[in-house]
């Protein structure tokens, strides 16, 4: 038995060792790419992470990777999970003896995880649209970026479209509007900030939370049904998505007045609610459909050659995919940025200060290929969100597409700053962290915060 | 062994479960130090005195009196406190430890350490650890149970858990030992040898038994007091030898209808 | 033949209740317990202490709590995540308001101390309920952590979703500062941790060989018979919910503060106690070690499978099929122990054990 | 604020519909605790497992009625799969064991499933199937105020639906237990294993029988939960509301599942409205059906209709 145990150890380390990553070659960078493929979410992680390889593919293809680097990555499968997520960036923080550029879990759970230990390792944790609102402020948190827009854009933009379907923001004097979230501390999150806007607009809000996972909703739908509102705007988050949807119509709430936040808005949370669907609206960063040159590329180089990611074609063009596109678009750009200034062979730290100087005008989409697809997005030390913009979308179920219901609305990034600032200071007080001085050019540029 | 005062006493005691009597008005004394054997055929209410008597079951009615207390609604833990111990009839040992576990556990009432001192292994539970074993060895050489501490008594063929199981009553040293037929399922050597440790047992500790069983020539070779219980009721109570002419016992265990 | 009891002839009773009857078992940990001390640290990178070292002690942790009370006291419990979960919140309360003097390892023993009486708040319904109709009880324990620490933000300090972890919360009586060493290294939370955990093991092996030890057992494999020679039941089985969870709760502290150093709710769905349950299962219920064996291969199961993928396969599968393939093996394998074992890894290694001190001659 | 009725009674009825939910998956629990005295943790998963297979072949193009025996036929083998390879060599094993295999099945189960099929939500909408008018996704609601006046509340066409196949079903089981032969050996071997393999009933089939027709109930089960609320992973942890359920019931009773369901149904939704408003925190849900399972098995701690067990020594 001893025995046994001895020689199963030496078998395993001579196969580590022979299977030990040869020395990568001069010339290549490396992005992690921690994975989601399998459990409740999958359909998110498999478009997203879809969208961001089928991009570099073609970037790899097209212009030999990024700043003449070609581009390598590897996948770890987080599960979704927070445990399973912080392993795989241990794990992936360096491979074939180059190191991690970025990381980008899109997870809430993970990223706000290695906030802290990202800026240990001087690694940028990215979280595309979502994360810890105060992230934000990036004198506080340096290596922390959630490109495109916060939780408080979000609710604000939905509350100005409200606006618009009534016909002017005056309009929205006296209405009711109910937040129906998702019974999680992401969905929490909207709450107050609900109540600030429609005391900013004299309409009266109320908020219903669906507990985790949320496909039991009758009791709050009777509530909803008791209470009249104008308006539900639906916070929710996978399986609960179709099942407010189900059970809103089933209740008799007409769907053209249920909204739907960013996690509310993919192809995969209507699909299941059928006809029940038809009409519903919700935010979006990025409209569906191949609304970009970048996709009709993508497609062309790659889907039609028998390449790409994704195994399901129609796929393409969906809201997660699109989102990966889009997050591929920002997360080359900001290496190139830092190219730009550091030269061709990057690291994270450089990286890093590359995604505080976004700088994504229409021009620039214009030339990447991506106008339509990526809102504007312009970040700097003190705010690392950048787009702060956001169009609607309206679902069609007998076309089972998605139309683009409105133009590109802005958030109200005074109403939040408050907020948000509080947050940050609450942060800076409790986890002993020291902002850095972003008027003082020097801290500023400092790449190596 | 002479009979002194009564250490038990059992008053019209009624058990029923749902519309099934299984005692009816019993009553009977146990006299300190005496070897009481309650016998009566199957289905006769035995076991269910016992657990009445041991505070597993509560009677409707009636009362036990267990060294001048009323114990009648006693829990099964302080009726053990004032000194009785017990056997079953369908071996209740505990299957997932050793022999040796099996009967430290009857040394439980002993303990006076704190859970706190025995998981820092410190003082009093050390010393404490000490002495029930040695209390425990001393059991296990008087029933020969040496070459088996450490097995699992799941392993152990039915006459030796028997056996454990006396072991465990016995180191909890009893006032009072109620076996539930001891004997059942053995072999006449094995019987021999549990009938001399019952007698070994109340002659060197003195200790009070009572006990069920169905080999007559045992309980009457043994017993100093006989009670018979059929269909829940008493039927005859005295010496051996009063039972052994009484008409009733005999129509009872022959059969016979009036 | 390095391994040997013949010529070790026990003497005395005291000799008798060892740890270590053998004198090579106990020579062999000491080595290890050496190796883990003085060179583990220095040889393991941060991906090894960080992924694989800290999380198997956390989850060892909570995984010997649930076996003291399922393994050894007989009562079913799915609410293991919401145990830990009370500990890492608790955790975090005492040392964000308390005064200076506090530290880590002193809250990390008040908090398992307040999680333990929570533990037999919710263990009560154990006197009148019994076997599966008393898992109601835990999962009720379960949700209502989730929900409670979901609707007060104030235990969260009003913070979004999750809250970092500060550095300064691992600093003990200014060492750090005294010494000039970062205490909140991974090196040193993997020293605090295994530090914490071999004291908890060592307590719960104690327990174990002594009286409650005894009654816990009792308990759990026949609890008339138990009351009836003399066991206070009631007492045993609050005193085995308290124990247990106050090691889930240190667990669940040692999860959030050693491991992810970040705290939220999310950290302690119903999925953890599930995970947790079977670490007990595989690794052998009732037996101390055996949690840690069961930690060791539930944890680093799917890791090795995904790892088995990049570097043997070289990616050549999908992750998703790798994982599922490592779901539908990791299933089989807990019913086939099951079938095969169901004493799980630690009656496995009991047997190949007396194989080997009888080797190379069987009879 | 006068105390709104109507509002009340629509809750209850909104309960009572929702607990017919949870008794349909909780009857799939009965029956294999009845029969074999293991606590099947697997039934989420099968249900999730069925209803996707389900799904799956619809969505491929294979039209109901072709769907509908082979995913039968599916859970049928499956019966007989788990029979042969997993009850059998684990027969005499403690029910703890038997527990803790079926929590292994279950995960084995959610791999094979996700790696046949996949992890993503699904809709199903039994109308595209089924020409009747109370599954028309138009008309979904009847409100009770259209007929009497100052009733206003509604009630879905669907949970009748669920109610009528429910009710179908127990009936069905009924007639199976207590007519049929096969039914009959299955009571026996539910009340005592041994004294049924004396008498010559065979014990490893009638196990992969139960087994097989705990699966189709999963099925039928899954489909409802499917249209109501769509098919998904979370489907298996909504199911861990049937254990109060069975629990209240009493863990044997097919009634007992039932009344339980309707008991779990009503009190976590007036628990969710009315208690959450009183202490102002919402989300009650979540745990307030243990508590209530609690509360009844305090009181009986072997359920409303399970059998008492004296304790013997």
């Amino acid at each position: 038995m001893k025995t046994k145990i001895w020689i199963t150890g030496i078998a395993m380390a001579t196969a580590m060792a022979v299977t030990a990553p040869p020395v990568m070659a001069e010339g290549e960078v490396y992005i992690p790419m921690p994975v989601y493929r399998v459990g409740p979410y999958a359909t998110g992680g498999t478009g997203y992470f879809g969208g961001i390889i089928d991009y570099y593919t073609l970037m790899n293809m097209t212009e030999g990777g990024v700043g003449g680097m070609k581009i390598i990555w590897n996948e770890c499968e987080t599960n979704y999970n927070d445990q399973k997520g912080v392993e795989c960036y241990h794990r992936q923080k360096e491979f074939q003896g180059k190191p991690a550029l970025f990381f980008d879990p899109l997870s809430v759970g993970i990223s706000t995880s290695l906030v802290a230990q990202g800026r240990k390792d001087k690694i940028a944790i990215i979280a595309v649209n979502h994360g810890r609102t105060e992230g934000q402020r990036g004198d506080v948190f340096p290596y922390y970026f959630m490109p495109g827009i916060n939780t408080y854009d979000e609710h604000s933009i939905i509350t100005a479209y409200i606006g618009q379907l009534e016909g002017g923001m005056e309009n929205l004097a006296g209405k009711k509007i109910t937040l129906l979230f998702h019974g999680s501390t992401y969905g929490r999150e909207a709450v107050e900030f609900t109540h600030m806007l429609c005391e900013k607009h004299n309409c009266s809000s109320e908020a219903i939370e669906v507990p985790h996972p949320g496909n039991e909703q009758t009791s709050q739908w009777l509530k909803i049904r008791r209470s009249k509102p104008d308006y539900v705007v639906l916070r929710g988050w996978g399986v609960m998505n179709p099942v407010a949807m189900q059970t809103g119509v089933r209740m008799g709430f007409p769907i053209s007045n249920l909204i739907g936040n960013i996690w509310s808005n993919d192809d995969g949370d209507v699909k299941p609610a059928g006809s029940s669907a038809n009409g519903y609206q919700a935010i979006t960063t990025h409209p569906t459909g191949r609304v970009a040159s970048v996709i009709d590329e993508i497609v062309e180089k790659l889907y039609d050659q028998g390449m790409g990611d994704l195994e399901d074609k129609s796929r393409i063009g969906s809201n997660y995919w699109n989102l990966g596109v889009m997050a591929g678009v920002i997360h080359l750009e900001a290496v190139r940025v830092a190219q730009a200034r550091f030269g061709p062979d990057v690291n994270s730290a450089q990286v890093r200060w590359g995604f505080e100087n976004l700088n994504l005008d229409t021009a620039r989409l214009t030339e990447l290929g991506a106008n339509g697809l990526v809102p504007e997005i312009k970040t700097n030390c003190m705010d690392h969100v950048g787009g702060h913009q956001a169009k609607f979308m309206r679902w069609v179920y007998a076309e089972t597409k998605w139309e683009v219901a409105s133009d590109w609305i802005d958030g109200d990034v005074e109403l939040s700053q408050a907020i948000i600032d509080a947050k940050a200071e609450n942060a800076v007080a409790n986890e002993g962290i020291t902002p850095r001085d972003c008027n003082d050019p020097a801290q500023r540029d400092d790449f190596e915060v | 062994m002479a009979a002194g005062n009564p250490i038990l006493q059992i008053d019209n005691i009624t058990l029923a479960f749902g519309g099934v009597t299984a005692l009816n008005g019993i009553s009977f004394d146990v006299a300190e130090g005496e070897i009481c054997a309650v016998i009566g055929p199957n289905g006769a209410g035995k076991s269910s005195m016992l657990n009445v008597i041991s505070g597993v079951y509560v009677p409707q009615t009636g009362r036990v009196v267990f060294r001048e207390q009323d114990c009648t609604r006693k829990r099964p833990r302080q009726i053990a406190q004032l000194g009785m111990a017990r056997t079953f009839q369908n071996i209740a040992l505990f299957q997932g430890m050793t022999v040796l576990e099996n009967i430290l556990t009857g040394r439980c009432m002993k303990i006076r350490s704190t859970w706190i001192e025995q998981g820092l292994n410190i003082g009093r539970a050390r010393r404490e650890e000490v002495e029930n074993r040695r209390a425990v060895e001393e059991v296990i050489e008087f029933l020969h149970l040496q070459g088996i501490r450490k097995t699992p008594v799941g392993k152990l063929p039915y006459g030796l858990q028997k056996r454990v199981e006396l072991a465990r009553a016995l180191v909890a040293e009893p006032i009072m030992l109620l076996q539930d037929e001891p004997m059942t399922g053995m072999n006449l050597e094995e019987k021999k040898d549990m009938s001399c440790f019952a007698l070994e047992i109340n002659r060197e500790f003195g200790t009070t038994i009572v006990l069920i069983e169905h080999d007559m020539s045992v309980v009457m070779d043994i017993s100093d007091h006989v009670v018979v219980l059929d269909y829940g009721a008493k039927i005859g109570d005295g010496t051996p030898d009063e039972i052994k002419n009484n008409r009733d016992v005999i129509d009872a265990y022959l059969g016979v209808t009036h | 033949m390095i391994y040997r009891e013949t010529g070790t002839f026990i003497t005395s009773y005291i000799e008798d209740r060892k740890l270590f009857p053998i004198p090579f078992d106990k020579w062999a940990m000491a080595l290890f317990m050496l190796f883990m001390v003085f060179v583990i640290p220095f040889i393991a990178s941060d991906y090894w202490l960080a992924a694989h070292l800290i999380p198997i002690l956390a989850y060892g942790t909570a995984a010997l709590g649930l076996n003291l009370l399922t393994g050894m006291t007989g009562q079913l419990s799915l609410g293991t995540a919401g145990f830990m979960c009370f500990g890492a919140f608790f955790t975090f309360n005492i040392m964000l308001r308390s005064p200076e003097w506090m530290n880590l390892p002193l809250a990390l023993m008040l908090a398992g101390t307040v999680t333990g009486v929570i533990g037999i708040i919710f263990g009560l319904p154990s006197i009148r309920i019994k076997g599966f109709y008393l898992l109601v009880s835990t999962l009720a324990a379960q949700y209502f952590a989730l929900w409670f620490f979901r609707s007060y933000p104030y235990f969260l300090n009003y913070a979004t979703a999750t809250v970092t972890l500060p550095d300064h919360h691992f600093d003990l009586f200014g060492i750090g500062e005294t010494f000039d060493v970062d205490m909140a290294s991974f090196e040193a939370k993997y020293l605090l941790s295994l530090g914490i955990v071999t004291a908890l093991a060592l307590f719960a092996k104690n327990l174990m060989r002594s009286a409650t030890g005894r009654n816990f057992m009792a308990v759990r494999d026949m609890d008339i018979a138990a009351s009836v020679i003399g066991i206070p039941v009631i007492r045993t089985k609050m005193l085995a919910f308290f124990v247990s969870c106050f090691y889930c709760g240190v667990g669940g502290a040692l999860f959030c503060y050693a491991y992810l150093q970040v705290l939220g709710i999310r950290t302690f769905e119903m999925n953890r106690s599930f995970e947790i349950l079977f670490m007990v299962i595989i690794g052998g219920l009732g037996s101390i070690a055996g949690s840690f064996y069961g930690t060791i291969l539930v944890y680093e199961f799917p890791i090795l499978f995904s790892w088995a993928g990049d570097y043997i396969f070289k990616g050549a599968f999908d992750t998703a099929v790798v994982d599922n393939v490592a779901k539908i093996m990791y299933g089989i394998l807990i019913i086939a122990l099951l079938i095969r074992e169901p004493g799980g890894l630690a009656a496995l290694w009991a047997t190949a054990k007396q194989k080997l001190r009888t080797w190379p001659f069987p009879h | 604020m006068d105390f709104d009725w109507v509002f009340f009674i629509e809750i209850f009825v909104g309960g009572l519909m929702s607990g017919i939910m949870y008794s349909l998956v909780a009857i799939g629990f009965v029956l294999i605790y009845k029969s074999s005295g293991i606590f099947n943790f697997a039934q989420g998963t099968m249900l999730l497992f069925a209803a996707l297979t389900f799904v799956k072949l619809t969505e491929g193009g294979v039209s109901f009625w072709v769907a509908l025996p082979v995913s039968m036929g599916t859970m049928v083998v499956f019966g007989i799969l788990v029979e042969r390879f997993m009850m059998r060599p684990l027969a005499n094993q403690s029910l703890l064991s038997l527990f803790m295999a079926t929590v292994g099945l279950a995960i084995l189960i959610e791999g094979f499933s996700q790696y046949m099929w996949d992890s993503a939500i699904h809709g199903l909408q039994l109308a595209n199937f089924l020409d009747l008018a109370l599954l028309d996704p138009v008309n979904m609601t009847i409100f009770v105020v259209d007929y009497v006046e100052w009733l206003d509340i509604l009630i879905s066409k669907f949970d009748i639906f669920a109610t009528i196949v429910a009710g179908t079903m127990i009936l069905i089981l009924a007639v199976f237990f207590q007519k049929t032969r096969t039914g009959m050996s299955l009571r026996a071997v539910s009340d005592d294993h041994l004294a049924a393999m004396a008498v010559g009933i065979p014990l490893s089939r009638v196990w992969a029988l139960v087994w097989a027709v705990t699966g189709i109930i999963a099925l039928i089960a899954g489909l409802l939960w499917a249209e109501r609320v769509s098919v998904s992973f979370t489907l298996v942890e909504a199911v861990l509301k049937a254990l109060p359920v069975i629990l209240i019931g009493g863990l044997t009773s097919i009634p007992g599942a039932i009344v339980g369901g309707l008991i779990i149904g009503v009190g976590e939704k007036m628990g969710e409205i009315y208690l959450g408003d009183l202490i102002g925190v919402q989300g009650i849900e979540t745990w307030f059906s243990y508590f209530i399972a609690l509360v009844f098995l305090l009181f009986r701690p072997s359920g409303l209709f399970g059998l008492k067990i004296i304790e013997r020594v």
